[in-house]
């Protein structure tokens, strides 16, 4: 599928500042070099055991699979230490980096998900995590400021532009361009330049490896209808679709956030409504004014709460291969009630919105088996909730 | 040959070093900003570079930064820059380099863009966040209408990778002697040195040394190993204090 | 070791009133019946896998382990969905319940992690949750009430006694009285009158069958010289000894709260400080006057703050099988900032309390394999912690 | 034969109801205590039954819970309780009968607890959280004494188990008409009457209903089926809204 170094498509590259290109071209050579060393392997799969308990569980949702009329299934990505899928990605870029011979783990977060669970790779393996972070980001997330700092992170509130998770990747990449030497940047999503949408998809196509198999398990080897996954940057998205990409059978549903959903209002979903551009290294679908600046997103996630996607989302959007939709932020909130109330799974907001596609689409998917990605837990979403409701 | 070089040469050939100032457009507002480019025009500037406004403009250092933003929420946009450049054409004794991020010029379309700074008098283009190998579509674009696109280096640009960027370069080479952002920053002399005469070695175009230059004493020490220097938190702090760009301008005469 | 119904040695017993009687031996024929059987083995082992995420993983400390001079190993119950081991209980009792015929389950909460496991094993069971609480509590672990709270629990507040967890039981026991016929009281801890510190017991003991195995696995097959778990009724340390009580060579140790730490301080350490008495349906180590009325107990880590303790735990001491020691607040705090800082794990603050146990003692313990059951997650305790540093 | 069984039976003679009046121990305080015992003795109470405060009295309802819980903060103990029984012993025409849970006289000591009963002139003894099951102990030691263990049985006390309690019992059983905790409650009158029978036809000792019972208006239905009516939350509302134990006794004369 890529066709040119770092493409999917006509989707990827690496648009940065020569100045980033030496660490960017060390990290690739890293990627060929250790990366399938037998001393990472063993680590990598050893941590993801040990550390964030993997395989995460797969679980049939009873009451709201007959509530609905279809077979719902979630793979429990949620119960991963630290609370999402963010760890899958944070232990191998950590460790990768640890045998580079880096000393500090940096990196953006904006729900604050990314940030913890660079954190605790950082901590995990004894070096430095600084963790840059919008000053309006650290005020709704309080919490996992909170547990970042515990663990030791120092964090840097980011007070330009929107002060929010594209202006904190903006600070971040800065601050690697300052301090390459000692540090690797630890970007949290599949996007981003050419090697990080590859290197992140590597870490989270675990998710698909498990998640395909034991549904076969579970289902007399059958497949499912349709595996659904909530699209921020798209790393939990390309890790659930990676191992279902070749089953034609299997229809790939990527969920974006459509924002408060009346027309024109700020959104999260560039690949329904966005178009061609580049930011943050890479050429994707951006939410854009004709003059090519970057609008602010909106989503009451504020882990899809980004302009941009990464770039194989583009292509798959572009081939086809994958349909991405819209939830609006009230039918992603019901969600996360329905689920908590129903199965006693309380959701992130994030993953709300692929548990939405569902309900909002019931009549279409009578008897179909539905595969959702539970990206996060919600606890986190908890104080949003309560200033809403 | 490319003005901006013919520029920088020019003062080369009097023992002095180019100068290159830079200010956002549109800054410090719509009407002085021409003003200022005049002052610096009059005082003796090689080239002068003309920031495009970028909501992300991830390579710039905060004062360069706030002062682009501020002109951004003004309205500023490409369209406007070249009205004014058009209306002005032939005005310049310096060449003109545009400086910004590829988005607003992808955007705004390559071949017009190109086509636009030639009927412009722009002779060059620095794009902050297009590294040697996605640039060839751009240098494409502006290679009919005789715009450069100016190599951006730096202190951990390997001799190899400025080879790839020497290859076919006009106008001149900018080179970054801070690892870090734009802005005033502590230097490391002896390794802006090893590098400066590296790129000496590769490059047949002039070098300009940029970020984070104050005053020309900083320079005395990479005499011979350089032909401009780029100046523009500095400039932009400079104005923002109430002072002219003139009397920015007269220790580098 | 059982040698009157319901007895361990002198402890245990039934010491409830006789209108509580009838549905205690219902659940004891249930325990006999519906238990054992195929149809709840199989749905129980099945929903401890795709619901709780079971098996738990074991982890190693490096970085600790090397700060203390020993092997420090983790056995992660914080990873069970909900995120402590008290949902291996809520989901045995809660199918238990259903299989009878039940359609409400009643819980007592202290910490409020009991009752989110309630809360949970009812949303999933299709069952209403019903959880009894003391004021005090109510607003000292307010996320957890608004977790029970979105997962559709109705929550009753506890005005009277020291508005705390006993008061909490009294409560619910009162409640279950009335409302027997159609509702299961779901107890918390390994405690209570018979067949409750069986029951719980049988339903935890999964912690200490998965951890010896998965210790022996990554040890050549080797014990580990001590298994640390914190005491507050009993359940997870229960759980985490069972398995190796047969284990001569391994040494069971239980943490109790020693609360501020200054001689006469309010704690919760009855094993240690306490003497006989009858409380909560059980005779047991209780803290009480000289006149037999229940001492106030405190901990900083709510879920241990109780005045009583299981009557297994109460046998286990006076055999002196297992040993029971005391760690006060701040040395239990020391502890949650160490392994957050140390391993990215932020741990309960109850499980700080056995966490502390090998910081305290390293000396001691130099070049010694120690296994401590991590019974719970920290988030919870993030709001505690905020008050007191 | 049992103190209290006599005093019921005597009632009953007269074709009246047994009274059973409940007040805990210092309630309303200190010294008002006495008193109200006494006024309750001269009013026709068969057994006066004295509750011992306990921190956690579960089988409690609100207002007894409330008004135990002030004087166990008054610092009412065993001792205080013995002390004034002692000093009032051959005082009272009423049986007196000592109500708690186990704990508090567990630490007293159940011998020592059982001495004291019978010097103080107490005949029996409720625990509200000792079954059947664990009853053993506490029956070997008061036996000795004379003092009756006063089974306590339910709508939900199936027969079997009331043949339990029935054996060796003395003095009264004590049957709960509501499943729920003490305070005035809705009975659900034929359910009661069946149980009743089923009562009457194990227990050879009279048979005393309790648990929310307010005027001797609620028993007409029930006439026949029991001996005697025990009233606590009822009498301490009285009390608490200022009115005296004689007054609230009228009625039932
Ligand atoms: C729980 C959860 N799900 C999804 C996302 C979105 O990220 P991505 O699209 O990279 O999976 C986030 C980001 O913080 C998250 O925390
Ligand atoms: C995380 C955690 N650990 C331990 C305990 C103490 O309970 P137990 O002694 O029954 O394990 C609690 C109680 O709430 C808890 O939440």
């Amino acid at each position: 599928m890529i066709m040119k170094k770092g493409y999917f498509g006509d989707f990827g590259g690496q648009f940065i500042p020569e100045l980033l290109m030496p660490p960017l071209l060390e990290l690739e050579e890293a990627m060929e070099t250790i990366l399938p060393s037998e001393e990472f392997q063993t680590r990598f799969i050893n941590m993801l055991k040990e550390n964030v308990g993997r395989p995460s569980a797969i679980t049939y949702c009873p009451n709201l699979s007959k509530d609905l009329g279809l077979d719902l299934w979630l793979k429990r990505e949620d119960l991963n230490h630290s609370g999402a899928h963010k760890i899958n990605n944070t232990l191998g870029q950590g460790l990768l980096a640890k045998m580079m011979g880096k000393d500090v783990l940096l990196a953006e977060t904006g729900a604050g998900m990314h940030g913890v669970a660079t954190t605790v790779a950082a901590a995990m393996l004894d070096m430095k995590a600084l963790i840059y972070m919008g000053a309006t980001d650290i005020v709704r997330q309080a919490p996992n400021v909170g547990r970042m700092k515990l663990m030791g992170a120092e964090i840097v509130s980011v007070e330009s532009g929107t002060k929010t998770l594209k202006d904190a990747i903006n600070g971040a990449l800065r601050r690697w361009l300052s301090d390459q030497e000692t540090t690797h940047y630890c970007f949290g999503t599949a996007a981003g330049p050419h090697p990080f949408p590859t290197l992140v998809r590597e870490f989270q196509q675990i998710i698909s490896r498990e998640a395909r198999q034991q549904f076969m398990d579970r289902n007399d080897g059958n497949l499912p209808d349709m595996v659904v996954a909530c699209v921020g940057g798209g790393s939990n998205a390309i890790g659930m679709f990676h191992h279902f990409i070749p089953d034609a059978s299997v229809r790939l549903v990527g969920v974006e956030a459509a924002g408060t959903g009346e027309p024109g209002c700020d959104n999260s979903a560039p690949l329904n409504i966005g178009s061609d551009g580049i930011l943050h290294g890479m050429k994707t679908k951006l939410l854009q004014t004709d003059e090519g600046q970057i609008l602010p997103s909106h989503s009451v996630a504020p882990g899809l709460d980004y302009p941009g996607v990464g770039p194989e989302h583009a292509h798959l959007h572009a081939t086809g291969r994958a349909d991405y939709v819209t939830i609006n932020d009230s039918q992603a909130i019901n969600a996360f009630k329905v689920l908590s109330r129903r199965e006693g799974i309380i959701p992130a907001l994030e993953s709300s919105h692929a548990v939405a596609y569902a309900i909002e689409n019931k009549d279409k998917l009578q008897g179909k088996s539905v595969f959702i990605c539970l990206s996060g837990r919600g606890d986190k979403d908890l104080g949003i909730l309560d200033q809403i409701l | 040959m490319n003005s901006m070089q013919i520029k920088i040469e020019e003062a080369t050939k009097q023992g002095k070093v180019g100068l290159i100032p830079f200010l956002p457009a549109g800054f410090p507002n719509r009407e002085q900003f021409w003003k200022e480019l005049e002052e610096l025009d009059n005082a003796g500037a090689a080239v002068i570079e003309i920031g495009m406004p970028f909501s992300d403009p991830v390579a710039d250092g905060p004062v360069v930064e706030k002062a682009s933003l501020k002109c951004l929420d003004d309205g500023i946009d490409l369209a406007w820059i070249f009205d004014g450049l058009r209306k002005r054409k032939g005005q310049f004794k310096a060449a003109l380099l545009l400086m910004g991020y590829l988005n607003p010029v992808y955007q705004y379309g390559l071949d017009t863009f190109a086509a636009d700074c030639e009927e412009a008098g722009v002779s060059g283009l620095i794009v902050a966040d297009l590294p040697y190998e996605e640039s060839g579509f751009v240098k494409d674009a502006l290679a009919p209408h005789g715009v450069s696109l100016v190599p951006l280096v730096g202190l951990n640009t390997s001799k190899e990778r400025m080879k790839m960027y020497a290859d076919g370069a006009s106008g001149f080479c900018y080179f970054v002697s801070v690892l870090g952002t734009t802005g005033q920053r502590e230097s490391l002399p002896a390794r802006i040195k090893e590098k400066l005469v590296e790129a000496g070695e590769v490059f047949d175009i002039p070098i300009a040394l940029g970020f984070g230059i104050k005053h020309p004493d900083q320079l005395t020490q990479f005499a011979g190993l350089m032909d401009a220097a780029v100046f523009g938190s500095a400039l932009i702090l400079h104005i923002q204090s109430g002072k002219s760009s003139a009397e920015f301008m007269e220790p580098w005469k």
